[in-house]
């Protein structure tokens, strides 16, 4: 196996299900002559040429909807967010039109989209390009949302998201396209929907997802030092839910410290935590809590932006806690 | 009669006279008329079922504007595409959508053309490539700039039609989709149904310039502005929109100029807050249905007698409509939990639903 | 005390702050001429003229702009939605000019700015017309998070959100505008962040709010008959959300049951249950239960709307669920 | 140096040279270029303090567009406002922020002029009515039109101006705000930095036309283009909105034609991807303080001895706040939970927050 960054594989991706499928095409801004802001779709319009690497004006709202009209007779478009920040200016196309476009229709118009790009914070970006949409974006039926940890999974979902027949928001980190990993050579698909159960332990269970599995992982590997052997439930996608993964990791280890990027309030985490409690009352020896980001928007210096990220020392706090250990 | 059009690039006003340009075709008006009043007649029947609590919710009748529906569908070939907003009733029957299945729709029921999940403003029939009826002011017309981009990627001649109000062109949607369809060239007519009001606010209230239809110069888009009370001015400028979609890939901004003689929807007096019952009057001496019946009276190419039967089919097929409406049972309650997502991928054998 | 609509108790308070600071004014479409698409500023152009009750083009992202820029330099806007569900559009500049603005600005400029309108279903309106958006909105930092569910609550906490020096989201209901109420004659205020136990009982919590808090009530009568007593919780804001009067009552009732009109994942009654398992975990008898709209966009039939939304019965089956009486 | 001008209504190009009019102004003349010279110095050790990891996160450098800056700003009065994109170095200092905050915030220190709350893409200061430094492309445009309305509001005789790059033109929320802006008559001064590229995106892979001004006519608003470069074109551009604007509350739109000489962000290479070596060495003889040097050691207003001691000068001012920077602390963490609300009310007796 070939250890890749995730920026090459989300690019593998991008290429191979192009090559596969002439009705996908990616559009956005800087996606062409540019190659990306971030590169991943370095190469793709020399490949595929102008019709099928779509550069666009700054009009997010206007080509999410391009996108959404585009797929409802008949292609599969990739629209690329710079960031997902900006896509707040095309949420009304992401939630009233492509998330409710099968339903209003009665079944006749299914919309085969993946919305992609960077979410989350990055470094010193501050407050109006930090922002992890994750929670808003998972609220939403007819949506699936992906966020996934590792160049592995990055591809392999990508790859499903993009043969999806439905919307799919597709949520990278600009943090992770530098990091690397091992991706077969072969074809393969990651199924949307499907947790990881990424290391393995039965003091607690960390349920995790997106950029937070490395902080997880990074956990895991200091408290085993500790002797704390912790489960590692890199959840992937977060609409749908694997809320069976939860379930089995839980009743294992009857601890749970839920770690996400975002913020608290409504956040994805306290779904986690509803369904824990929901299906796992009896099974649990603590309170299960929570790590995310501190309830501010994002600030710029180096200081504060560390202090309001959620982090591998707030997480061993917390599975120290769920622990009772201090 | 008169069209007024200015196209991109020239100065000058052009008007012009299709209605008497001597050339009669009595089977293609009796197509018009029929069209037309099969709308008026259907929405009529939809005040009464609204009133009788069988219609729920939002319901925006297009009385005044059949000429609209009407012209410019009647110029599109059937593997074109329709795409409008919650003012969708007219534009759904002249697409040659079934009134049983729209008046099923419009009473929440399971044979509705929708199966009941999206009522009145949400039409939809993919058999007749009608890509809705959409509730968002504005969020339509980006959908319609990427209808039209597919189809220049798939290298097809088919054409988009986007209908919209005219506070639409006041929305961000509207400019960022029309700057890329003027950038890109995207074989899509924008019409605005230049009704005069939103809701309560009239155009002049609404948009800094009052001939909206110049808007399209900031995208390099042809333009125009046309009659919307008379079929024939309506259909003459969509056919040269038309034609420069389908043969240039040239998009159009074409400004229609109507008025709706219903209130905004089913919650709004006809006349009184922000319109006079004297300005109602006055526009509905220009009633389109009227317009189209006495031209084609002066020309010997109707009867009364053949109006009178004309008007007694369309009103049992409304009947029939409603009837059928009436006796479709509610949606089977599992339904609730469908249409939500497709559970197919572009892998499985299903790909018809995924395909054009 | 006299009996009113909220509809009326909005427009009191509206015509009340204006009187009281002419740095007040309304702004959004069709509150003028019309009187507002749901009369809520019925007769304020006529007392206020144009200047101060602004009808607008339909640009919400455009005029909750302009709300927050005069906010900036010294206004105080109350920026109407005809509905929420327009207000996706405007959501760039709640979320990155208002909410992050003082942020940002470092104390320098705070938005004292009001966004209200309508929220959630109302009969009949489909996916597009019937979206309850408080998750998404106590999601974020810097903004403050209103949804009275009685006349009293309505006037009162408007009048507070008028004067409130931060930008507040106020989420009134279509459903309730009929809906009427004691309201006192003299001038009072309810304050932001302070919930209200509608009704004591103490065998299980409903926690609550906005339109559902008439649910609610509803529910407690009928439990009533048969013996069972509830506290209603009435949050009546969702950010900041009043925790402690949540603790204070389950930790009496030693159950819950969380009713939200919205989508359960990541929901706000999500953070709800997140706070009860972690505050009260030794005294829940029972896992909390939700009860929220089905996870789909909201069908037109009649019946499947029905099915769709939170009510009565729904609530009355989680509450026994939760006593184990089923 | 050309001014090419259109004025809404008026189809015909005025070209002037006011650079040459006759009338020398020696002491203006200076302080311009001390403004546009203090911008280049203090922006060259920024691009130092970036490459030694002293600036974090994206720092957009405004070289070569120093004429507008200083152009458009040198006709307001102190108590007008100025409202701005990412790339605020340059306005922030020619609006008279003090270099030694400015330079502390982009350090994110705790004397940052925000507190170190939002680095290089949010400058704001209330004491020169600077609205900051918005990172989301357009969305200021609506903010600006809402400060024009609250001139309005209270009767005042201020300005706004609103500097945007021209990729904003084809945001929806441009279209949004300029149509209000039109359509309310109010006092703000729209300022295009035509400075070519949007990032990588060269303006007519963008937009569908190319004189971008002429968006103006879609919201009745006279409008006007001028060369960026000659910072008395932009003055005197500038004057005419600016004076419209304060006398009569009419919005002006206003192309500026510039440049910029480094890449979009710092992490942008100046050349080579999406636009080449030559153009950008061509633009470079164009450069704006390179010109008015020119000017003025023809006109006799400048020796080269003075124009040594006042680089030498400006340096200076920049080591020092250089120095400033570096030595002021960290943020103190608990104001990671300062100012994300205010804990006033209009009841409080701490009014002058919300007051102007
Ligand atoms: C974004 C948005 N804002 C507000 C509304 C509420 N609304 C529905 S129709 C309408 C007026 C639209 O007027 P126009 O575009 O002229 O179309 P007409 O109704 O005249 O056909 C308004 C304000 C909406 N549906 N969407
Ligand atoms: C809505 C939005 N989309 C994308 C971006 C990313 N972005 C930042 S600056 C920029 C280019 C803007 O170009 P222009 O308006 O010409 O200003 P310039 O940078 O040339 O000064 C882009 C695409 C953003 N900040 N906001
Ligand atoms: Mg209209
Ligand atoms: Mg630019």
């Amino acid at each position: 196996m070939a250890v890749i960054t995730y920026r090459d594989a989300l690019n593998q991706a991008l290429r191979e299900e192009m090559q596969r499928d002439d009705r996908v095409f990616l559009i956005g801004e800087e996606v062409g002559v540019y190659q990306g802001a971030y590169k991943v779709s370095k190469g793709l319009l020399q490949e595929f040429g102008e019709m099928r690497v779509v550069d666009t004006p700054i009009t997010e709202l206007g080509f999410a909807g391009v996108g959404v009209g585009a797929a409802m007779v008949g292609l599969r478009p990739i629209v690329e967010f710079m960031t997902w920040n900006f896509a707040v200016l095309a949420l009304d196309q992401v939630l009233n039109s492509a998330s409710k476009m099968l339903y209003m229709s009665g079944g006749q118009y299914n919309v085969p989209i993946v919305f992609r790009g960077p979410n989350g914070a990055a470094l010193q970006l501050s407050a109006q390009h930090s922002q992890a949409f994750e929670s808003w974006l998972a609220h939403v039926p007819g949506l699936k949302v992906v966020t996934p940890g590792t160049p592995y999974d990055a591809k392999g979902l990508l790859k499903s998201a993009i043969r999806d027949d439905n919307p799919v928001c597709f949520l990278e980190g600009e943090m992770l396209y530098n990091t690397k990993g091992e991706v077969p050579d072969e074809e393969y698909l990651v199924p949307i929907g499907v947790a990881e159960l990424k290391r393995e332990g039965d003091h607690c269970s960390i349920i995790t997802n997106g950029k937070m599995a490395l902080v997880a992982m990074q956990v895991a590997d200091q408290l085993a030092k500790e002797g704390i052997r912790v489960d590692v439930v890199d959840l992937r996608t977060v609409r749908p839910m694997d809320f069976e993964a939860i379930r089995t990791s839980v009743q294992k280890t009857n601890r749970a410290v839920v770690l996400e990027e975002g913020w608290e309030i409504a956040g994805i985490g306290a779904q986690v935590v509803d369904f824990i409690q929901r299906e796992c009352f009896d099974h649990l020896d603590a309170p299960v809590l929570r790590v995310h980001q501190a309830d501010v928007p994002m600030p710029y210096a180096k200081n504060l932006e560390r202090a309001a990220k959620p982090d591998v020392p707030k997480t061993i706090a917390a599975v120290k806690k769920v622990m009772y250990l201090e | 009669m008169a069209t007024k059009k200015k196209e991109s690039g020239s100065a000058g006003t052009q008007t012009s006279d299709p209605s008497t340009n001597g050339k009669s075709n009595p089977d293609l008006d009796r197509e018009l008329l029929r069209s037309m009043l099969l709308q008026r007649r259907f929405e009529e029947r939809c005040a009464e079922a609204y009133a009788l609590g069988k219609i729920g919710g939002f319901c925006h009748l297009y009385i005044g504007q059949e000429a609209v529906s009407t012209g410019t569908l009647s110029i599109l070939r059937p593997d074109d595409y329709v795409i409008t907003t919650y003012r969708d009733h007219g534009q759904a029957l002249a697409r040659g959508m079934s009134p049983r299945n729209v008046m099923a729709e419009l009473f929440g029921r399971a044979d509705g053309v929708v199966r009941g999940k999206g009522g009145s403003m949400h039409l939809f029939d993919r058999n007749v490539n009608f890509l809705g009826g959409h509730g968002i002011v504005g969020a339509h017309v980006p959908l319609a700039t990427g209808v039209g981009f597919a189809i220049k990627y798939r290298g097809g001649d088919q054409v988009c039609i986007c209908f919209m109000g005219e506070s639409v062109v006041n929305t961000g949607a509207f400019h960022e989709a029309l700057n890329m369809a003027g950038l890109w060239k995207l074989p899509v007519v924008y019409v605005i149904e230049n009704n005069r009001y939103g809701m309560g606010t009239a155009l002049e209230r609404a948009s800094a310039i009052h001939d909206i239809y110049e808007r399209g110069a900031s995208y390099n888009m042809p333009r125009a502005q046309c009659d919307g009370q008379d079929v024939f001015a309506v259909r003459e400028a969509t056919q040269e929109a038309v034609d420069r979609a389908r043969r240039d890939q040239i998009p159009t901004l074409l400004e229609v100029r109507t008025y709706r003689f219903m209130g905004h929807s089913m919650s709004d007096a006809v006349s009184g807050t922000y319109r006079t019952k004297a300005e109602l009057d006055e526009y509905m001496k220009r009633d389109p249905i009227m317009l189209l019946r006495m031209h084609m009276l002066e020309h010997g190419e109707l009867t009364d007698e053949e109006l009178q039967r004309l008007d007694a089919e369309l009103k049992a097929l409304v009947q029939d409509a409603w009837d059928f409406a009436d006796k479709s049972p509610e949606p089977p309650l599992e339904s609730l939990y469908e249409d939500v997502y497709v559970d197919t991928t572009s892998d499985s054998t299903n790909q018809a639903i995924a395909a054009d």
